[in-house]
């Protein structure tokens, strides 16, 4: 039986985007740590996860739903409402942390779910639904409250300042939220019947159809997993700024799809990993750092930086994307012939394999 | 069942069928709801040759966006989109201050207000501008083969910053009147921009009925391959459509920037592409590519600008307006939808209501 | 029409494990199914025949819930069931190959063979199983295939055997195949036909759709025969002799062996219309020597992925031309693109016609102007009474059926998408034609329509480079053949020397 | 020794204020030979945090900032307090339960300033009949200068009857927003509308050309009262088209550095500086207008 070797398994152009964002990643770390004073440090590290947790739980939720080949627009206004209700209820109503939390959760997830119902039932375009989404989420915090509301709850204090003390470092409890949420994730996108029906969808949904896949279920479940998440980043959100506002979160949904871009996710749909959106979003955490290290640049070339980055990546996807097209029509794969079918004897293909274990 | 041609069913159902019906629709009722709340809602007046009326406002207020829509209608055809709109209306907006100038000068003690370079030239450079990035866009869906969706994205997440490069992250105030008659001006009783948005909605319609251009874009549209394969120059024809679009973004550009007399490249455009793809799509034409519908589009734009107003004017808070919006898209955008549309068609107890 | 069930044929004393009774389907403007009555019985192979858009894979897809049917019952193993989406007929154990390839090209093989049934360990896809039992299956159809890889890195044969080792990963009761085989060779179609009598013998089964009568008398225990949506009947199939058989498909006479005919006694070919000499393209073609005079026909002989449609894609400008010299019309000529091969009188219909050839949600008119007006530029936009009159002069020409000239075309089948695509070059007055698989999945009748037509053109003076997996059908309407074998041309058989034999023997030649 | 490193963390560049002010910081630091790390927030709260959070990681000697809204600092200036971090407030300030958190805060005074609003209002309108209707163009919601000024004004005028406050709502400080705002506030309320309180200058430039563009005459018609005192707002008053402009200084640079030296060198220094300011009327505009650096 032919394995493919580990160099073949590294230069396939699924999987060479992502080494090269690590490369990337290690890349401007390294430039960092050698020009600026100080950038080389475990708190500077861990300060990428510690500001940009809430980032990286929504850009995962974004990576399911870009691979099933859809888009979600609405996840910064579901952040923002999600940091919205939680200050209300806890301020105003006082309800205590245990209770908002999985409410707003349980809120993030419906809204998602009905998003997807309106995509898949009503074959509407994500982008145009999903837009909707925003309209409606950013509109919503302005009818809960149109000033910030800060939190003084004191459990919420707590969690907001609660530090993990490593060595050297120190994280907070969001930074461990989001490393569930990443294990979470690539068990479900490697190692669930779920995770590769969402591929098979993005790779091409009416197959996925014909192969008598559960597809609009799936198709549901992703916008409602997108939905989760972003309410968790609002959660996370909450935690980080310790207050709900409407204008929380502006053009988060811009971020979690260039980190998810960036990461070597497909745009198309039915290729990327959730590997690949973490240091997505560590990138993009990079570029602020840098620029802030840096203190002469103006903001702007954050902007000017992260769109370079995705150009060059997406020129970088369609280089090796033509090169694999080339590689495949010089049909070095064709598998060659091995003993005939007969020796299968009478047993049916299915029984073979079953026999075998 | 209903399998017969249209030319056997009623002529109610041939106009419920008509693709803009709903926009039409849409538009309609939204008009009969502001003339609900404000009697003079449909009065035109005429103080010194200007009209004025909220009819009018209306049209005034929709012509950026409907602008931008134009320029978007042919990219969404070709099955692309460009998000990168808003962008490029603030980039124009900068070039054009940038190009006429920031300074007021005190010249004797009185204050002149000069322009670096002739008008002309600032607008022809702001146009030139969006066009180059519309070409970029183009470049890169065309002939580097990325998806519409990420190259217009490179340009909508560096655009702003661009934008503030031109500024020094300055919002430069424009003090230069002649400049200001793009935006504001009165042409015949009318706003200029009206007779902008015309000459643009002319050419375009000579262009897809007079030219093959319709035919071509539709059928890039619908398969790129085969259309290649037909012999249709694809790579050219997608490449000047998005120069289009970038071209229009802006023209929105310098009539937003003369009509707020600044350019913030921060806001200037802000949410504009969102918009008009909404208005797009509003208007009938499939974000998948294929027929569409420049009429549409442009009604597309007055439904937008026609809620904005509503909302404003019967008393809406301004935080509902988003709200609002978002139903308005939810409503038409499920009405319209396939399945639903079979529902309405197939079941004759509801053809009365839609009628 | 509508047979009543004791006028059918029995050799099963037992039930029918699947009984389709009054099926009704319509589509914008095809009445696609009129009052269908089908049956299946466990351990039969039933082939359902009919021509092109008799509504053979509409049946299959009533029966797997892709489409509703608007009327009419399923029984099932006893019961009236509803199954309303292919995942509900998977659950009810109907596995099914539809007609065009419908695996995702991202997943692996492997997963591509066993997704919504992965093995578990631990509620968790495990991955080395997965592995080893797509292995062992697929080494039952006489394949190794790196089954990690990705679906989209092998040819659209071996993808065609993978759809087919999907459905048989599980032991189903129904299992249905929409012409599998139009893209195999005659040695996997063998290996396909061992399996499925075993699988036969073991109680399953099978309905089973092809074009070929060869293959149908091959494997078939009955036979149904669709016509235009509408049950002709059901046979036994060792009743039935191939000449009816036909009748009932066509609902007229043809005579197969006029199939077999070669059609070239007439020919007077003119000049060298397109003389390559040396073309060749890294990876797709080795330097390739091909001239094609006017007036004749030449055929592309090989095999499976002989390089035929490379050849195709070379000389019309699709794939650039790496190095080599091309003459068209006596001048010397390089295409960069298809639009170059359409200036110098070349029209090309793609073997690939759903992604390459149709404009699916255009109409019929604008198709077939499509190319017309491409070449004519933007700005001489065709009047529409001339596109009116361009496409409805074809339409009748050509016998392309369709309600009116304004249906789009993907609601046509898909032997008259062909003739409408074939129409589109007509209509550019061409010099030379390059037909690559003009017939392929299409029924004899149609094949034989567009043979005549390829000889009608012919005999105007048109240059054809004819390609076709049916060799007979390369034999009958070619002048010449240039055979071809692993991206390389290994001959050529002159005029008056062409037969099936000589085609064979000379891709074997270099083998001993 | 080493320069004084001071972190500064800019909401963004929003209007001309605030370029003016970010100005200002930039070449007093230049003068005060001071290194000046500079990040601009884009007017995201998240934003400023990050920077701050980054400042702490490298260790500055001093950071200030300009809070884009006036809650959810605590943790991070929690840990700058845990590095030992002094932190300086400019320009707004913020809501914390424990004032240590910060050193000082430099800027103006808003309440002051929205009282002087209010008395120039009182002191125009001296004698003058009732109802006198207010529409009020507030700022950035939730921002300690939308407050303020509000603030300022109601204490003023709930003393005296005449004046109403008919319509309130957000531009955002921007150009755009305030022309939006004021046309759907002029078809709402038309003439009712007899006075404009604007937050700043850019709004009130965009209600301006709202006016005009509904055929009435800004500065007689309407009169309109503003704050910032930017270029701007004295092109408008001197065009007579704005009546008042208070100023609210954006010069805070020098202040900041020298605050900001004192307290890296651990000397005490007031906990509340407040930024030299005054009133612009119309009037006195073009006398004003060549000596201004905003
Ligand atoms: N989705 C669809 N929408 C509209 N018409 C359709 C659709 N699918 C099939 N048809 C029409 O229904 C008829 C039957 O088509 P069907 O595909 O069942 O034929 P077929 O017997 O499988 O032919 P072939 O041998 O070419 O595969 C044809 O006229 C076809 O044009
Ligand atoms: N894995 C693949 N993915 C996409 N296209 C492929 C793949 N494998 C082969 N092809 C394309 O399929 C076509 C058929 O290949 P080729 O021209 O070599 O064979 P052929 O002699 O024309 O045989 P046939 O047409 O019968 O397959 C070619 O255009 C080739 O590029
Ligand atoms: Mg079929
Ligand atoms: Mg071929």
């Amino acid at each position: 039986m032919n394995k493919p070797s580990l160099t073949t398994r590294l230069t396939d152009p699924r999987t060479l985007p992502l080494l090269i964002t690590l490369g990337l990643f290690l890349l401007m770390f390294g430039y960092g740590s050698v020009a600026y004073r100080g950038f080389f440090s475990a708190q500077v590290f861990c300060n990428l996860f510690i500001d940009n947790a809430f980032l990286l739980i929504v850009a995962i939720g974004m990576t399911f739903v870009v691979i099933s080949g859809g888009i979600d627009l609405s996840v910064g206004g579901l952040v923002a409402v999600t940091t919205m209700i939680s200050a209300t209820l806890v301020q105003s109503h006082h309800w205590p942390i245990w209770v908002v939390t999985p409410l707003v959760l349980l809120l993030g997830a419906l809204f998602g779910g009905f998003q997807g119902v309106l995509i898949q039932y009503f074959r509407l375009q994500p982008f145009i639904v999903t837009l909707g989404g925003l309209f409606l989420t950013r509109g919503l915090c302005f009818l809960i409250n149109i000033e910030s509301i800060t939190i003084a709850d004191p459990a919420y204090t707590a969690v907001s300042e609660f530090r993990l003390h490593l060595p050297g470092a120190d994280i907070s409890a969001n930074v461990l939220i989001a490393a569930a949420v990443f294990i979470g994730a690539v068990w479900l996108a490697q190692y669930s019947e779920f995770g590769r029906v969402v591929y098979a969808i993005g790779g091409s949904e009416r197959s996925a159809v014909l192969m008598g896949l559960p597809v609009a279920r799936t198709k549901v479940m992703v916008y409602m997993l997108s939905g989760f998440c972003a309410a968790l980043g609002g959660v996370t959100f909450t935690f980080y700024m310790l207050s709900g506002y409407g204008l929380h979160a502006q053009g988060m949904e811009l971020d979690a799809i260039a980190a998810t871009v960036i990461g070597g996710t497909l745009l198309t749909g039915g290729v990327g990993y959730v590997t690949g959106t973490l240091f997505g979003v560590l990138i993009l955490g990079v570029i602020q750092t840098l620029i802030t290290f840096d203190g002469t640049l103006s903001s702007w070339w954050t902007r000017i930086v992260i769109g370079a980055l995705l150009c060059v990546f997406c020129v970088l996807q369609r280089l090796l994307d033509s090169h694999a097209s080339k590689r495949r029509t010089s049909r070095a794969a064709v598998g060659k012939t091995v003993a005939p079918a007969v020796a299968a004897g009478d047993a049916t293909p299915a029984e073979m394999v079953a026999q075998q274990h | 069942m209903n399998t017969a041609t249209p030319e056997a069913t009623g002529w109610t159902k041939t106009l419920v069928r008509h693709p803009l019906f709903l926009p039409v629709l849409t538009l309609l009722v939204l008009l009969l709801v502001n003339r609900a709340f404000n009697a003079h809602f449909f009065h035109i007046e005429n103080k010194d040759g200007h009209l004025f009326g909220s009819l009018i406002d209306i049209l005034n207020r929709a012509s950026p966006l409907a602008l931008v829509a134009l320029g978007m209608t042919p990219v969404i055809a070709t099955r692309g989109v460009d998000v990168s709109v808003g962008a490029v209306v603030a980039i124009s907006a900068a070039t054009a201050a940038v190009l006429i100038g920031g300074q007021m000068q005190i010249v004797n003690g009185v204050e002149v207000y000069v322009s670096n370079v002739p008008l002309p030239f600032a607008i022809a450079g702001a146009l030139l501008v969006g066009l180059l990035c519309g070409l970029w866009n183009g470049a890169l869906v065309a002939y580097v083969g990325m998806q519409p969706i990420i190259a217009t994205l490179i340009l909508m997440v560096a655009g702003r910053g661009i934008a503030q490069l031109l500024t020094a992250g300055q919002i430069i105030t424009i003090y230069y009147q002649p400049y200001f008659f793009l935006g504001a001006g009165f042409l015949g009783g009318l706003p200029f921009a009206l007779y902008i948005v015309a000459a643009v909605g002319i050419v375009l319609w000579f262009f897809t009925q007079r030219t093959a251009l319709g035919l071509f874009v539709t059928a890039i549209g619908i398969n790129p391959t085969a259309s290649y394969f037909a012999g249709i120059k694809a790579r050219a024809i997608m490449l000047c459509v998005y120069g289009f679009s970038g071209l229009m973004a802006g023209a929105a550009g310098l009539i937003i920037s003369s009509n707020v007399k600044s350019a913030d490249g921060n806001n200037a455009g802000l949410l504009m592409e969102l918009d008009a793809i909404l208005a797009v799509t509003l208007g009938g034409t499939s974000l998948a590519g294929g027929r569409f519908s420049l009429v549409g589009s442009l009604i597309g734009a007055l439904i937008i600008q026609t809620l904005t107003y509503t909302t404003y004017s019967i008393g809406v808070p301004p935080e509902a307006n988003l709200v609002v919006k978002a139903v308005v898209v939810f409503i038409v955008c499920v009405v319209q939808s396939e399945p639903m549309r079979k529902l309405i068609l197939r079941d004759p107890s509801l053809q009365g209501v839609t009628r | 029409m509508n047979a009543a069930a004791s006028d059918l044929p029995h050799q099963h004393t037992g039930e029918a494990i699947l009984h389709m009774t009054g099926i009704e389907k319509r589509f914008p403007g095809v009445h696609a199914l009129k009052h269908v009555e089908f049956r299946l019985f466990p351990g039969e192979i039933h082939t359902l025949m009919g021509q092109n858009g008799a509504g053979k894979s509409t049946l299959i897809k009533v029966l797997t819930g892709v489409h509703p049917a608007d009327a009419g019952q399923i029984m099932f193993a006893g019961q009236t069931v509803k199954l309303d989406s292919p995942e509900a007929a998977e659950a009810a154990g109907i596995r099914t190959v539809y007609q065009e390839v419908n695996l995702c090209p991202n997943l692996s093989v492997a997963e591509n063979i066993y997704i919504g049934r992965f093995p578990r360990k631990a509620g968790r896809i495990d991955w080395s199983t997965l592995h080893e039992n797509a292995r062992t299956l697929l080494a039952t159809l006489s394949l190794d295939l790196d089954v990690t890889r990705a679906l989209d890195a092998y040819p659209i044969a071996i993808q065609q055997m993978v759809a087919i080792a999907r459905a048989l990963s599980v032991d189903a009761q129904v299992l249905i195949l929409d012409e599998p085989t139009s893209s195999l060779d005659e040695d996997e179609v063998q290996k396909l036909f061992t399996l499925l009598r075993q699988l036969k013998a073991r109680g399953m089964a099978i309905l089973f759709v092809t074009h070929f009568l060869e293959q149908t008398y091959a494997v078939s225990d009955r036979i149904t025969v669709l016509r235009n949506g509408e049950r002709e009947g059901e046979y036994l199939a060792r009743d039935l002799p191939r000449l009816t058989l036909i009748h009932k498909m066509v609902g007229r006479e043809i005579d197969p062996d006029q199939l077999a005919k070669p059609q070239w006694a007439d020919a007077k070919p003119g000049d060298t219309f397109i003389g390559a000499q040396g073309i060749s393209r890294r990876g797709s073609m080795q330097a390739l020597d091909l001239d094609i005079r006017a007036g004749e026909v030449l055929g592309l002989g090989g095999l499976l992925g002989s390089g035929r449609t490379e050849t195709a894609r070379l000389l019309f400008g699709v794939d650039k031309c790496e190095s080599g010299e091309m003459k068209v019309a006596g001048q010397n000529t390089r295409f960069t693109s298809p639009r170059d091969a359409i200036k110098a009188g070349i029209g090309y219909c793609p073997e690939d016609r759903k992604s390459e050839g149709i404009i699916a949600d255009l109409s019929v008119r604008e198709n077939i102007i499509l190319a017309l007006q491409a070449r004519q530029g933007l700005f001489r936009y065709l009047p529409r009474k001339r596109q009116d009159a361009i496409a409805n002069d074809y339409i009748q020409h050509l016998g392309i059926k369709t309600p009116h000239a304004e249906q789009p075309i993907g609601l046509l089948s898909g032997g008259n998408q062909q003739k409408a695509l074939l129409a589109r070059w007509l209509a550019t007055d061409p010099k030379m034609l390059i037909l690559d698989e003009p017939t392929r999945g299409i029924d004899m009748a149609a094949k034989l329509e567009i043979m005549d037509q390829v000889l009608a053109l012919c005999r105007k003076g048109l240059a054809i480079l004819f390609i076709s997996s049916e060799m007979s059908e390369v034999v009958r309407v070619s002048h010449r053949i240039a055979v071809l074998r692993d991206r390389h041309k290994v001959g050529e058989l002159p005029a008056g020397q062409t037969n099936e034999h000589a085609v064979f023997h000379m891709i074997a030649g270099g083998e001993q | 020794a080493d320069k004084l490193v001071l972190g500064f963390a800019q909401v963004g560049a929003e209007s001309e204020w605030r370029t003016a002010n970010t100005e200002s910081i930039k070449s007093s630091a230049k003068e005060a030979g001071v290194d000046l790390k500079f990040s601009d927030a884009q007017q995201k709260q998240e934003n400023q945090i990050k920077a701050i959070r980054s400042y702490i990681a490298q260790k500055v000697d001093v950071i200030a900032f300009s809070p884009v809204v006036e809650s959810g600092w605590e943790p991070v200036l929690r840990e700058a307090k845990a590095a030992k971090i002094p932190v300086i407030l400019t320009d707004r300030a913020i809501k914390v339960s424990d004032d240590s958190l910060y050193t000082a805060f430099i800027g103006s005074d808003f309440l002051e300033e929205g009282r002087r609003g209010g008395r120039w209002l009182e002191d125009h309108y001296k004698g003058a009949q009732g109802p006198i209707n207010i529409a009020e163009l507030q700022g950035t919601v939730g921002s300690a200068p939308a407050i303020d000024r509000h603030n300022g004004l109601i204490e003023v005028i709930k003393s005296d009857d005449r004046f109403k406050i008919i319509a309130s709502q957000s531009g955002d400080f921007t150009r755009a927003g305030g022309k939006q705002v004021m046309e759907a506030m002029l078809k709402s309320y038309g003439k009712q509308i007899q006075v404009v309180y604007s937050h700043n200058d850019d709004m009130a430039i965009g209600a301006i050309q709202a006016i005009e563009e509904a055929g009435l005459k800004p500065g007689k018609d309407i009169v309109i009262v503003s704050f910032d005192a930017t270029k701007g707002g004295f092109q408008a008053m001197m065009a007579g088209k704005m009546n008042v402009s208070v100023e609210c200084s954006p010069l805070l640079g020098p202040q900041l550095m020298e605050t900001a030296k004192l307290v890296a060198a651990g000397k005490s220094v007031p906990k509340r500086i407040v930024t030299k300011e005054t009133v612009f009327p119309m009037e006195t505009a073009a006398a004003a207008f060549p000596s201004r650096k905003y």
